[in-house]
């Protein structure tokens, strides 16, 4: 779905648009640099690759060399990026025209982290120490609560059963933009709210996280530093236990809410205690290019419109409401059936047809999955058509102007409006003529000028 | 007549169905076309869990290797390298039946066209040929020929079916064809047969007489049901007769004659055949193909005897009619000279004191636990040469797909001791 | 061939002269009685144009007109329609044969040259083997195969398929009925019309004896079907009462007599030491057909007038029977009356050498006894596999990759130094291990200088232009075995339009390259025009005096 | 649905199954230690996996006496792909414990046989059988999977003796669609290794000096395939693919061929020297042509 790589992007863009020397101080962190490689392009990768160990400025007509007619375009992009980054500083040569070469911090840093890898700020809790890790399948479990509780919150906040230790105050942060606080009739999920959350689980995170740091200033954090610390945290080892007092304050409280958020699981030790990141954390780098953790599809469309979802979560059921009608739910199992009524208020709420859509591929039962089409081709049709039903009328702005002095004034005005493409309707009969109300000023200057 | 027969698989309920059609939905039709419940069985529990297929996919292959090389029993035989084959399709009336879905006709198209493209990737230096029955009268679809797509267009292009169909006729044509073939050439036929019957001009059985005097192996796989004179012919010619019960069964039947069967020894006529190693023309370099007779840059070979322009191989020179190929052409039927022998299965009871504990538990070739559920080994199976230990999926592919051992590969074997292994 | 006792009139008016008409290969001849008369006379069958008779029932005598293709007409007077028609049906025959063969006449009349003097033939084969067989461009065999190759095709393209029975049966034909008017329409092909006659010789014959002496064709298959149709409907006693008042009619219902016949002499020839005798179990002739109609519907069983019952089954194995025996002539079905002769004389021979047969279907028995055999008891006959002696591929392929082996092969030192090797491979892992990898890595001058070079030869290879496209295109003409051993007519038609295909080359080609290749086409062109040059003035050579010319020189100059 | 798949998984993710040559025969007698060697080859993959968090890494062994996987990127402790990266250390050092005591088997291999003629090669067919089978179980496990792709690091000369092993390796890669890339380091050039790549539509390159392996390797062979689709890599240098004939091991491009057991001769036998077979047949058969030429001419 298009939301969900915008989002990602614009996590880049945010790094990018950090200051020069902030980037450098990012770049000064070994995992920082790692991070942003994988983010890059596969043909910036490969640049960067190439570069490694080339101190003096390389042309860019040799770069190009390597690229096929049909990649120029990503070639472009690859070259913008980079630069973007700051990790290609771009020098122009008599010779041979535009050079260039590797951010030395960013250059430095790579080399080490390839020939002798990056070493983390804090060892893993060595295992013969007596507490028990919980086991990986316990830690995603747990994170995916711990998500799905926060999104119910941030959905219905309405009825405030306190699921997370999220302050409220964050919490609006985070709703900002997703729900819309009217009063009186309790907060309604925005359309923005409502394909929030159709997204898949790493989009989500990414917004959220985005939001966090966004606001990092008026928590008076630094941004940066934020930022260097996810990346560094989406370097531990999912289920290694990392003792706190190896965190600066700052990060310790930013940890609290990630725990809350489900990034980490903080377990108290004996003396000290511990935070073990989840997948959720270590995939923060992940969904900085394309997201690959899914979770198995449980949804099974029919061709008769009828949905059955293999679902326990209160979540899911709640995302499903969005656009279909509940009709029962047993313990593992919800049916529901998608009607004209369920996906009108679905279109009412701005969701579209496509997000609905793809929502069902994505999350499609495996078993229907390897079958093609995974949903029916007369449900998705169905559904698009009904989406197309609500577009009969639209309204345009306009302007009906009416007794005209004569017929040619009528005329002219009609082909003027022509001209200006602003015609909508004409009555030659009556001399009645109604205009886009883009073009009324253009309109109106022309009437005076006849007028005279 | 062939349009009432049953067939095995419950076709009969289906009509029944079919009956009421119009009054059940289209998601409903959906579900009784695809029986999906039959992929379905119930566990101790009385839980419904999905067949799992694996194992018995293995099983079947495995009885079908164990054929195999029961046929070969422990020496060398030659197979049929050099192979001039035609394929038979009976468009007759027969073939309009749908109980193949869509139809008979369709299905064979299909999987022909799948089988002519295996059957030249394993047997680069083949011929294959197009017959059709029609009206009772045989037509020649394409004549022998090494490139799959022209044979594939010629049969797409004629996919309808009328009237009887005729053995004889078809058995005639493709003898008078076969008769031209130089004498190494291994003569087949391969027949897809779905009439129940055939109307001939003349007797069959000399036709017959005739295809065994002049060595055609001639198989037939049936669509419909087992008939005698099918049978008759393929017990005569030394080839195979079969008789599909589903699309899956046809599938495999068809496939079954892409690898060189074994030569038959009064059949096989050992020979040196002429063949020429063109070199690929220079990269850009401009030249008139004999083959398209249109002009080509760049890629092509030049046929070393009457150096005429070719745009693939491997292939027979238009002009002066040698066969061009290139040596990876040959290797490539190397493996059909030295097949490796099956694998034998490894006893899974034997836990306690299992030979598995040394040799570590994973399979070999691709390094996947061999520990079944709970931790005690699961299926596998072991090479009797180098001893060593592979799961079901690398067994399969190291027979179907890469034809040698990684076991014996990665051990170096002094040729003294690898004599003595023979 | 056939003869007849004909008059030979040059026009109506001649009052003729007898004569012997004779029909031969590919004329006809007429050879008057008395041998003074000049009126002999020898029309070739490709000329006549068309031929023209008198209908029976006219008062006019038997009477065949055939005109030719320079228009003169020749009329013979036969001594009955039974010959004019036998004679009749023979020469459209022959013109039919005449017309199929016209389109390859080209060719004929090389061959026919080439007949002429198989010595010459003989003599070009000489020359064509010394040429590649002997120059080793060619061994024996490949020659030959080639040669029989072509030969081959011909004969592919002549043999003809015929069609065997249809398996569905003749009397499965419904009737087509139009709903407001209570008449029934047949259609009738030529096809059931040969299968009717086939199954049913009565039906044959009566149709040889009616047509056309008593009636014309159409009202005896009105006849025919007409019959059919009562009997469809079962209703046994109008059949009766039709059968009663027209004989030809009831031929058509009555059991088949021959068929009757035929199988008395079956019966006769089986072994007498058989034991037919069947017991009440094997009875089944007391349930009419097993209670089965043809259209399915329950037999209503009527015991009298049974006589014009036929029964499924007789007829089901009469069907069988004649698809088995399969088509044995071949006429063109077109003709009725000669289809039905022609059945009519296979029986004939078949009866009259039946002794003869006999050994041949004893044969054809043992072999169906043969087939019989119940599975399990026939030998498995599988064949003996033909066992492959090689040796194994590690040292068999030794010799395959001829270019590497001459790598030195260390045995001898590698006794020694190999331990040491290993030695020195465990040291630098070790180093490794404790040093961790050498940094840096890679001096950056050499990265350069390897990025650089790599870049070189990409632009390199980006930009390789064509070497020399104009490879000699005389090499490329066809000259070669093929060729040779090909017609000369089949390498003109080949050349001539190898040199259409040039043309279409040129405009198929894009512009800028269009030059270049007009450059390589030029050549070849030439040389064709050169080949049909020389073609066309051994062809006029050959035709002057008899085909002496050969085709291997016109392909020589090519 | 494969289509959404492919979509949400990035399109760079590749298996990298590295074939490395450890032939003790080979290093012995190089200017270039196998330490220099191996650091790059170390440093190499590590840039592999730092391209995507999801890329794996598969190493085997390719020795003298025998092959073994002494690397899989996926296997490393806790499972996931995010540890081989935590500490150097745990690639390297797995690795080159794996390696080591592999050596130490091999030798004790060479130990326990008598020795014989034979070439210095490796058992390449050995190791490349074993990849296609690993990364056959790649292709198993679902339609989510990396692009696998196999990189050959050879030293040591071709062993004839694994002709067709080689072969039938090649043809299954291609036949899977993996390409074998090959970067030959050795001193004359490997027909197998050229032939391997050019039939499965690797790249093969022998790159000239050996200190700047690690540039070669991160420019030319670190590049997954879906930017291959549009990126030009060096082109590979016409493969001759002339037949040596079996009699006197010269290339030739007309020979004979045996219709039993396909090996090559340069001139006509009376009986195949290979399998022993005899060619009696084809005179007899040129004799009936003649005959029945005599009488076929006429008619024709």
């Amino acid at each position: 779905m298009p939301q969900v790589k915008i989002i990602a992007k614009n996590f880049m863009d945010m790094v990018a648009s950090l200051t020069a020397i902030k980037l450098d101080k990012l770049y000064n962190n070994v995992f920082i640099c790692e991070a942003i490689l994988r983010s890059l392009p596969p043909l910036a990768k490969k640049y960067v690759l190439q570069l490694l160990f080339i101190d003096d400025p390389v042309p860019c007509t040799r770069i190009e060399e390597w690229v096929l007619p049909d990649g120029l375009s990503k070639h472009r992009v690859a070259i913008d990026r980079l630069i973007q980054l700051r990790i290609f500083t771009e020098t122009v040569d008599r010779r041979e025209g535009t050079c260039f070469s590797l951010n030395p911090t960013f250059q430095n840093n790579l080399q080490k982290h390839i020939i002798s890898g990056g070493v983390l700020p804090r060892e893993p809790m060595n295992s013969s120490n007596g507490i028990k890790l919980p086991s990986l399948q316990e830690l995603e479990t747990y994170a995916l609560q711990q998500w799905e509780c926060f999104l119910l919150q941030l959905i219905n906040s309405g009825q405030g059963e306190k699921l997370t230790g999220i302050s409220s105050s964050m919490m609006k942060v985070f709703q900002r933009g997703l729900l819309s606080q009217r009063d009186r009739d309790g907060p309604r999920l925005t359309e923005s709210g409502f394909q929030f959350l159709l997204m898949d689980t790493n989009a989500q995170l990414w917004y959220i996280i985005r939001e966090y740091i966004s606001n990092a200033e008026e928590r008076d954090v630094d941004p940066a530093d934020l930022i260097s610390f996810l990346l560094e945290l989406s370097f531990h080892v999912t289920g290694e236990a990392y003792n706190l007092n190896t965190l600066t304050d700052v990060q310790r409280t930013t940890l609290k809410d990630l725990a809350d958020l489900g990034l980490v699981k903080l377990q108290q030790g004996r003396k000290d205690s511990w935070f073990i990141p989840t997948k959720l954390a270590t995939n923060l780098s992940v969904s900085l290019a394309d997201s690959s953790v899914r979770k198995e599809g449980y949804v099974m469309m029919e061709t008769n419109f009828r949905m059955y979802a293999y679902s326990t979560s209160k979540l899911q059921c709640e995302i499903l409401r969005l656009f279909a009608r509940i009709e029962y739910q047993l313990p593992n199992l919800i049916a529901c059936a998608v009607t004209k009524e369920s996906l009108y208020n679905a279109f009412d709420n701005g969701i579209t047809s496509d997000q609905i859509i793809t929502f069902l591929q994505q999350n499609s039962h495996p078993r229907c999955a390897d079958r093609v089409p995974s949903i029916p081709e007369n449900v998705t049709d169905q559904i698009r058509l009904w989406e197309s039903d609500l577009k009969r009328i639209e309204m345009t702005q306009a302007h009906f102007y009416d007794e005209f002095p004569s017929k040619d004034v009528f005329e002219g005005a009609c082909n003027f409006a022509r001209q200006w493409g602003g015609l909508l309707w004409e009555d030659s009969k009556r001399m009645r003529l109604v205009v886009k109300s883009e073009v009324h000023n253009q309109m109106r200057e022309y009437l005076h000028t006849q007028g005279n | 007549m062939s349009n009432q027969r049953k067939r095995p698989n419950g076709e009969r309920e289906e009509d029944d169905e079919e009956d009421d059609a119009e009054g059940i939905g289209q998601w409903e039709r959906a579900y009784v076309d695809d029986r999906s419940w039959e992929a379905l069985q119930e566990d101790e529990s009385g839980l419904l869990r999905p067949i799992d297929t694996s194992a018995i996919y293995h099983a079947q292959y495995r009885r079908r290797l164990r054929m195999l090389s029961a046929a070969a029993a422990g020496t060398r035989i030659q197979k049929g390298l050099i192979r001039y084959l035609y394929i038979v399709i009976d468009f007759s009336r027969a073939a309009a039946e749908t109980d193949f879905r869509p139809s008979r006709m369709a299905i064979m198209a299909k999987h022909v066209e799948a089988f002519i493209r295996e059957f030249f990737d394993q047997n680069p230096l083949s011929q294959i040929g197009l017959v059709s029955i029609k009206n009772g009268i045989a037509h020649t679809l394409t004549d022998l020929g090494g490139s799959p797509e022209s044979h594939i267009q010629a049969l797409m292009g004629k996919l309808e079916a009328a009237g009887d169909s005729s053995l004889q006729n078809a058995l005639e044509l493709v003898h008078e064809h076969l008769n031209q073939i130089p004498s190494y050439g291994h003569r087949e036929v391969l027949i897809l047969y779905s009439a129940l019957s055939t109307s001939d001009p003349g007797d069959i059985m000399e036709t017959i007489q005739k295809c065994k005097k002049s060595r055609l192996r001639c198989s037939v796989i049936g669509l419909s049901a087992e008939m005698f004179i099918c049978k008759h012919l393929c017990q005569e010619t030394g080839g195979l007769y079969s008789v599909a019960v589903d699309e899956v069964h046809l599938k495999d039947l068809l496939l079954e004659h892409a690898p060189p069967p074994p030569a038959i020894a009064e059949f096989a006529i050992s020979n040196l055949i002429k063949m020429g190693f063109p070199q690929r023309a220079a990269e850009g370099s401009m030249a008139i193909c004999s083959c398209h007779k249109e002009v080509k840059i760049g890629a092509g070979y030049t046929c070393p005897r009457c150096k005429a322009r070719v745009c693939e191989l491997p292939t027979e020179c238009t002009i002066c009619g040698l066969t061009l190929v290139s040596s990876p052409h040959l290797a490539r039927s190397y493996h059909h000279l030295f097949p490796i022998a099956p694998f034998d299965e490894v006893p899974t009871l034997t836990s306690a004191n299992d030979p598995r504990r040394k040799l570590g538990k994973s399979c070999f070739g691709c390094q996947q636990s061999l520990l079944g559920a709970g931790n005690k080994p699961g299926p596998c199976v072991t090479c009797r040469k180098c001893k060593h230990y592979f799961c079901l999926d690398c067994d399969i592919y190291i027979h179907e797909s890469l034809h040698n051992c990684p076991g014996c590969e990665s051990i170096h074997r002094p040729k003294s001791v690898s004599l003595m292994e023979e | 061939m056939s003869d007849w006792q004909v008059k030979y009139k040059s026009s109506l008016k001649d009052r003729g002269t007898e004569g012997i008409l004779k029909l031969r290969e590919g004329m006809l001849l007429f050879v008057p009685n008395d041998p003074t008369s000049d009126s002999k006379l020898k029309v070739l069958t490709p000329n006549i144009k068309s031929q023209k008779y008198t209908k029976e029932g006219s008062k006019k005598p038997a009477w065949l007109n055939l005109s030719n293709k320079q228009g003169d007409s020749h009329i013979f007077e036969f001594q009955n329609y039974q010959d004019m028609h036998a004679c009749r049906a023979l020469i459209t025959k022959a013109l039919a044969k005449c017309e199929e063969e016209q389109p390859k006449k080209p060719a004929a009349v090389l061959t026919s040259a080439e007949q002429l003097s198989i010595a010459d033939l003989e003599l070009r084969f000489k020359r064509l083997h010394k040429e590649f067989v002997e120059t080793k461009v060619l061994t024996e065999d490949e020659f030959w195969a080639t040669r029989k190759k072509l030969l081959g095709k011909d004969s592919i393209r002549k043999s003809k398929q015929q069609v065997g029975l249809k398996s569905m049966m003749v009397s499965g034909i419904k009737p087509s009925t139009d709903g407001r008017t209570n008449r029934v329409t047949f259609n009738l092909t030529s096809e059931i019309i040969f299968q009717i006659f086939a199954e049913k010789p009565a039906v044959r014959q009566a149709f040889i004896n009616y047509v056309p002496s008593k009636m014309t064709e159409k009202d005896f298959w009105t006849k025919y079907f007409r019959a059919e149709y009562l009997y469809s409907t079962k209703n046994t006693a109008v059949a009766a009462a039709e059968a009663a008042e027209d004989e030809e009619l009831a031929v058509f219902l009555k059991p088949d007599e021959i068929l009757a016949q035929e199988a008395r002499q079956k019966i006769r020839r089986v072994d007498p030491t058989l034991d037919m005798e069947a017991d009440q179990g094997d009875d089944y002739t007391h349930l009419m057909d097993h209670g089965i109609q043809r259209d399915g519907t329950m037999d209503v069983v009527e015991p009298q007038n049974g006589q014009f019952r036929r029964s499924l089954l007789q007829d089901l194995n009469r069907h069988a029977a004649v698809v088995l025996e399969g088509r044995n002539i071949d006429v063109d079905s077109e003709n009725t009356r000669s289809v039905a002769e022609a059945l009519a004389r296979v029986k004939q021979v078949s009866k009259a050498d039946g002794e003869t047969t006999k050994d041949a279907n004893q044969e054809r028995l043992a072999r169906m006894s043969r087939l019989a055999e119940m599975e399990d008891l026939q030998a498995p006959q599988n064949f003996p596999l033909a066992p492959l002696s090689i040796k194994d591929p590690r040292d068999y392929f030794e010799s395959q990759q001829g270019n590497v082996v001459n790598e030195p092969r260390g045995a001898g030192t590698l006794k020694r130094n190999v331990h040491e090797a290993y030695g020195s491979l465990k040291e630098s892992i070790l180093e490794i291990r404790t040093k961790g990898l050498r940094d840096p890595l890679i001096k950056p001058e050499v990265a350069f200088e390897v990025f650089r070079s790599l870049t070189q030869t990409i632009s390199t290879a980006k930009n390789i232009i064509g070497k020399n496209p104009r490879e000699s295109f005389l090499d490329r003409l066809p000259k070669s075995t093929r060729d040779e051993v090909l017609h000369v007519g089949k390498l003109k038609d080949a050349m001539s339009n190898s040199y259409s295909q040039l043309e279409a080359m040129k405009e198929s080609v894009q512009s800028e390259l269009r030059h270049q290749l007009s450059l390589l086409v030029r050549p070849m062109q030439q040389a064709l025009d050169a080949a049909f040059q020389h073609y066309d003035a051994d062809l006029q050579r050959r035709t002057a005096k008899s085909a002496r010319g050969s085709a291997g020189e016109a392909n020589g100059s090519v | 649905m494969a289509t959404v798949a492919s979509k949400l998984y990035s399109d760079d993710v590749s298996l990298l199954v590295l074939l490395l040559d450890t032939n003790p025969l080979f290093w012995s007698n190089r200017s270039t230690t196998f330490s220099q060697f191996l650091s790059h080859v170390l440093a190499f993959l590590n840039a592999v996996l730092g391209l995507n968090q999801l890329n794996r890494v598969v190493v085997i062994a390719t020795g003298y006496c025998s092959c073994d996987y002494i690397y899989d990127s996926s296997l490393t402790l806790s499972g996931n792909s995010e540890s081989g990266r935590t500490g150097m250390p745990a690639l390297f050092g797995s690795l080159l414990e794996k390696l080591e005591d592999f050596i130490d088997k091999d030798e004790e291999l060479i130990k326990e046989q008598e020795h014989d003629e034979r070439i210095a090669s490796s058992l390449l067919s050995g190791s490349l059988s074993m990849a296609l089978c690993y990364i056959q179980r790649i292709f198993r496990s679902g339609h989510l999977h990396p692009q696998p792709r196999i990189l050959c690091l050879q030293g040591s000369p071709d062993g004839p003796e694994q002709y067709v092993a080689v072969m039938n390796s090649i043809f299954s890669a291609q036949r899977l669609m993996v390409p074998i890339d090959s970067c030959y380091i050795g001193t004359q050039n490997s027909a197998f290794l050229q032939q391997a790549s050019y039939i499965t539509g690797g790249v093969h390159h022998a790159p000239k000096q050996l200190d700047g392996l690690f540039q070669f390797l991160t420019t030319i062979f670190a590049t997954d395939l879906h930017t291959r689709s549009f990126v030009q890599l060096p082109k590979p240098v016409g493969v001759d693919f002339r037949a040596s004939c079996f009699c006197h091991k010269k290339t030739i491009d007309m020979g004979y061929v045996c219709s039993v057991c396909l090996s090559i001769f340069c001139e006509h036998h009376k009986k195949c020297s290979t399998c022993g077979s005899v060619f009696g047949q084809s005179k007899l058969d040129g004799a009936s042509t003649v005959s029945d030429k005599k009488r076929k001419a006429p008619d024709s």
